[in-house]
């Protein structure tokens, strides 16, 4: 897989001179993803969402591939029939080079609105990636909640309060659902780590069939944080066992990564806004704790890892 | 800041179709108020700065560090300076109106 | 008239017409009574007879989605649907239209829940009469196979590049085996041509964004074309229907004027019950009684200018709508029509019947009682009632 | 204008009374008429009483309304009379033919009609006699040919030999029996 220095030779697909906020995840997320892909021509689509809105404002387009948005619930059907289109053509011999196609789609338009689309497309068997960045709401209608947000994270639809602690569940597995598909490759990184990142884009390009990565995207409005400290805080989520990186080959499950050390979760969460009110909670801080302990060791044994106790 | 000029409804093409990268031409450095400083002394031209922004402001030559930044794009969200390495400290965040540009 | 003459219901014509089309990408869901349609074309794939990318997807709005994407991706690209379908891709119908994408659909009324039905009326294409697609109308089969193919022609054209869909009347006509006359597969290959977009996505050597936020300061330009588009389309239609007539013997327009030499008394009506009022008008006029029908084929673009020169010489006019507006003022086609007749220095004494909701019969008596309600409408000089429930009890 | 014929079928939901519907107004399209063949739909399932109609005119047909008047009815399953009225707007001087074993004489009582003709054949017997089933369509498509003297039935075997051949080209075998079938009850309908 290639190394920094090799991506540095590559092309850039994606301009400056978009309208995402300083520091946002979702930009890193998508230079690194078209990074990684700019060995192949690739075609994106993208739900609407903050990544589509604020890097294609007619008449500005920061994608120098060609991309196609047409709404919120529908990244993976609509890509799905631009390959469908792809199969099609090419058979018929009007298009001559080889495609790759790639969904992009924030956590509410892939969690929640879009699963069905999702599902549907991945069931179906394209030969396509779909993206789904997670910064755990709805960040481009203004931080509301999703089945993504973590438990206790204070959004605009599910507020702390005198009486609440913000949101009282905890977050869907996509990535499971995903696998359960039985995809050639499902995985799960985060932009705190580049090379995983990559890495893992390069092998979902490289599958024949459908692939999913969920990509772990700080977004420093809805979080509340200094923006300067997005990347530090991609891996604390890794780090603190919160964002686990694995993948799905085949149905065989892969540690991608495991920290030296598990941080606590607590040092991820008071750098951030939405959790400032669970602080002083330590009771909740440590039933999370637990929960995230729990899914963590299930994972091991699915990895095939030495649970630690 | 040269803007794309406004067509009117007979001129424009068909739906809205978009020229691709015409966003290269869309200025965003005025959203910044600090500004990074690389000290070519310190870099290592380790990339991590390159690969980890989130605007393509960091401006490689031959694959390599350069002391420029693309301030026509850069937001100066302080990512740059954060991700290089402890031990190196290339990247300083300085106050705009400080810079003296 | 040119053609095999063979029998075949609503459904298999416009299977028919589709498998002739050889779209590059159909994506499809099933629902009753328009199921068939995907189902018989699945077939055609199944068996070879069309190279066509068939996309079985989860839901109506994934179907239109993926006919979106297909599209914008440059390829021909057909989907099938009825009622809940068309509601439940509504969202996507003002997409693919604002994106200028020429999706043909063949579409099968039928009425909308609640509370639920699975018979023929217009509520679901009047629901979406308002997303900028060309709406066709079909009386048959025959029509029904026809508009199909002369819709591909029409949607493509660089003058027009909007969707289309061709609606036929479900179950009364899409489960009614008729006798039709088909193109050859060479004639029809031949007729509608090969799909060449100026642009399209898969084409990644001349890579551009396509649904791009459009704010203020763009949005209503790239309406504006798109209502321009929409105007044009009416020319267009007329020139791909004589085109059309005059290669195979079957001519269309806007919409077909059946004995309306010297007709005083009008019925304004879409659809199969356009069929059945000719019966009735051909036993009045051999009673002497100046009967005609007007039967409206294309209900979008709306020929207001058309219309109110075939009505002029009309004395009393009956605008039958197979839907409400629940505007508490008449059916939509009601409303459009006594629009179009406004600037009219003498116009028809007009009234409207809601008929048929649900698929409830319309009978050859039914229709003969609007007459006679016109001709007393035309003895008074009155109109007793402007909105009428025919056929509901009370 | 050429008189209209109408005919409303009565059958059980997987008796095939849609299919013979189709069948008779494709033989009847061989010999050059217009035709209509629809069924009446509904939620209704397998065993259900189920109706189906066909139009036929050597002129186009226009209308797309219900057939409420018929000429000819035709009674696939005898157990449908008293559950379903199959006499219902039949024509003044229309016919009415039944799958049964009781004579035209027994089933006009039963019925109790007065101007209309009866005609009766066992179709049942004649279906699991040619075909080994029970299905009675075919064979009341002979009796039909037979009463509605509108086509000729050796272009009526031509045309449905046709369609079974490309219907049954996984199974051949039936095909000549369902043949058979439709000449028997040409053959062997009465009527009083």
């Amino acid at each position: 897989m290639p190394g920094i220095k090799e991506l540095a030779k590559r092309e850039e697909q994606m301009t400056g001179g978009h309208r995402l906020c300083s520091g946002c995840g979702a930009g890193i997320m998508a230079r690194q993803v078209l990074l990684a892909a700019s060995k192949h021509k690739v075609i994106c689509t993208s739900s609407t969402g903050c990544l589509e809105v604020a890097t294609t404002i007619f008449p500005y387009s920061s994608w120098k591939v060609p991309f196609f948005h047409s709404a919120f619930e529908n990244s993976a059907a609509t890509c799905s029939g631009i390959e469908a289109a792809y199969q099609a053509l090419k058979r018929k011999g009007k298009v001559d080079k080889d495609i790759k196609f790639i969904a992009f789609g924030g956590d509410g338009g892939t969690y929640d609105i879009g699963l069905q689309s999702l599902s549907g497309a991945m069931e179906r068997g394209h030969n396509m990636l779909y993206v789904c960045y997670d910064n755990g709401a709805y960040m481009n209608t203004g931080i509301q909640r999703s089945s993504a947000s973590p438990r206790g994270s204070h959004t605009t639809t599910g507020p702390s309060g005198k009486v609440s602690y913000g949101k009282k569940q905890y977050r869907k597995d996509l990535t499971e659902i995903m696998a359960s598909h039985h995809i050639p490759y499902a995985a799960q990184t985060s932009i705190g780590n580049w090379r995983d990142l990559t890495t893992k884009v390069e092998k979902a390009l490289d599958t024949e069939g459908p692939s999913f990565i969920n990509i772990f995207t700080p977004c420093r409005l809805g979080w509340a944080y200094d923006p300067a400290i997005t990347i530090e805080l991609a891996k604390l989520a890794s780090d603190t066992h919160y964002w686990p990186m694995y993948e799905v080959v085949n149905g065989e499950y892969k540690l991608s990564y495991k920290p030296k050390e598990k941080k606590p979760y607590k040092e991820f969460l008071q750098l951030q806004g939405r959790f400032k009110h669970m602080l002083k909670n330590e009771e909740l801080v440590n039933e999370i704790e637990e929960e995230i302990e729990r899914r963590w060791n299930r994972l091991l044994k699915l990895c095939g890892e030495e649970v630690q106790q | 800041m040269a803007e794309i000029k406004k067509k009117g409804w007979k001129e424009l093409a068909h739906g809205d179709v978009l020229e691709a990268g015409t966003a290269a031409e869309f200025e965003t450095g005025n959203w910044r108020s600090e500004r990074p400083v690389r000290d070519m002394n310190k870099c290592i031209s380790c990339l991590i700065c390159w690969i980890n922004c989130p605007d393509s402001a960091v401006i490689l030559k031959d694959g390599k560090m350069t002391e420029e930044f693309d301030l026509k794009f850069c937001k100066g969200c302080g990512i740059c300076a954060k991700v290089c390495p402890p031990k190196i400290q290339a990247i300083k965040m300085v106050p705009e109106k400080k810079s003296g540009k | 008239m040119a053609g095999d003459k063979v029998a075949r219901t609503g459904n298999e014509a416009m299977a028919e017409a589709m498998r002739q089309i050889n779209p590059d990408v159909v994506a499809a869901y099933p629902i009753t009574p328009a199921t068939e349609v995907a189902q018989l074309f699945s077939q055609f794939v199944a068996d070879g007879k069309v190279d066509t990318e068939f996309v079985t997807v989860e839901s109506e709005h994934s179907a239109m989605s993926a006919c979106i994407g297909a599209s914008a991706g440059g390829a021909r690209a057909m989907t099938a649907t009825a009622s809940q379908g068309l509601a439940l891709m509504n969202e996507m119908l003002h997409i693919a239209s604002g994106l200028r994408l020429p999706i043909v659909m063949p579409e099968v009324n039928r009425a909308l829940s609640a509370p639920i039905n699975i018979h023929g009326d217009h509520s679901d294409t009047m629901a979406s009469k308002d997303t900028g697609w060309i709406q066709i109308n079909c009386e048959n089969s025959q029509e029904a196979y026809d508009s199909i193919i002369q819709a591909v022609k029409i949607c493509e054209h660089p003058d027009v590049l909007l969707p289309a869909m061709v609606s036929d009347d479900g179950f009364i006509i899409s489960h009614c085996m008729e006798v039709i006359h088909m193109l050859s597969d060479d004639e029809a290959k031949k007729f509608i041509g090969e799909y060449k977009p100026e642009r399209f996505l898969l084409d990644v050597d001349r890579p551009y964004t396509l649904g791009a936020l459009d704010l203020q300061d763009y949005y209503f330009e790239h309406k504006r074309q798109e209502i321009e588009a929409m105007n044009k389309a009416s020319k267009v239609i007329v020139e791909v229907g004589k085109e059309f007539g005059k290669k195979f013997g079957r001519e269309y327009g806007l919409f077909e004027e059946y004995r309306m030499d010297g007709a005083e008394l009008v019925i304004l009506v879409m659809g199969s019950t356009a069929g059945t009022t000719k019966t009735v008008v051909r036993e009045l006029r051999k009673n002497g009684i100046k009967a005609g029908l007007l039967k409206l084929r294309i209900f979008r673009p709306f020929p207001f200018k058309e219309l109110s020169d075939a009505l002029r010489g009309a004395k009393a006019l009956a605008v039958m709508d197979r839907s409400d507006a629940f505007n508490s003022f008449g059916g939509p086609l009601f409303e459009d029509v006594r629009s179009s007749l406004y600037d009219l220095e003498k116009k028809p004494l007009i009234t409207n019947y809601i008929y048929g909701l649900g698929g409830r019969d319309i009978g050859l008596d039914a229709i003969k009682g609007v007459y006679d309600d016109l001709k007393k409408m035309t003895e008074t000089g009155k109109v007793e009632q402007v909105v009428n429930y025919l056929g509901v009890r009370e | 204008m050429a008189e209209l014929l109408e005919i409303r079928w009565h059958g059980r939901g997987g008796q095939g009374a849609k299919t013979v519907a189709l069948l008779f107004g494709e033989a009847a399209l061989a010999t050059g008429k217009y035709i209509q063949a629809f069924p009446e739909y509904g939620p209704e399932r397998m065993g259900a009483p189920v109706q189906s109609f066909n139009r036929l005119c050597d002129d186009e047909i226009t209308r797309h309304c219900q057939v409420t008047s018929p000429k000819i009815v035709v009674v696939l399953d005898e157990t449908l009379i008293g559950q379903v009225d199959v006499t219902e707007g039949l024509q003044e001087d229309g016919s009415i033919i039944v799958n049964t074993t009781l004579s035209p004489g027994e089933m006009k009582d039963k019925l109790g009609l007065k101007s209309q003709k009866v005609y009766t054949v066992n179709a049942s017997k004649i279906a699991t006699e040619c075909i080994k089933l029970d299905k009675p369509n075919t064979p009341m498509m002979g009796a039909l040919v037979k009463v509605s003297d509108f086509l000729k039935l050796d272009g009526v075997i031509r045309d449905t030999e046709h369609k079974l051949k490309k219907k049954f080209a996984h199974k051949p075998e039936v095909i000549g029996g369902n043949l058979d079938s439709i000449k028997r009850a040409y053959e062997e309908v009465r009527g009083e």
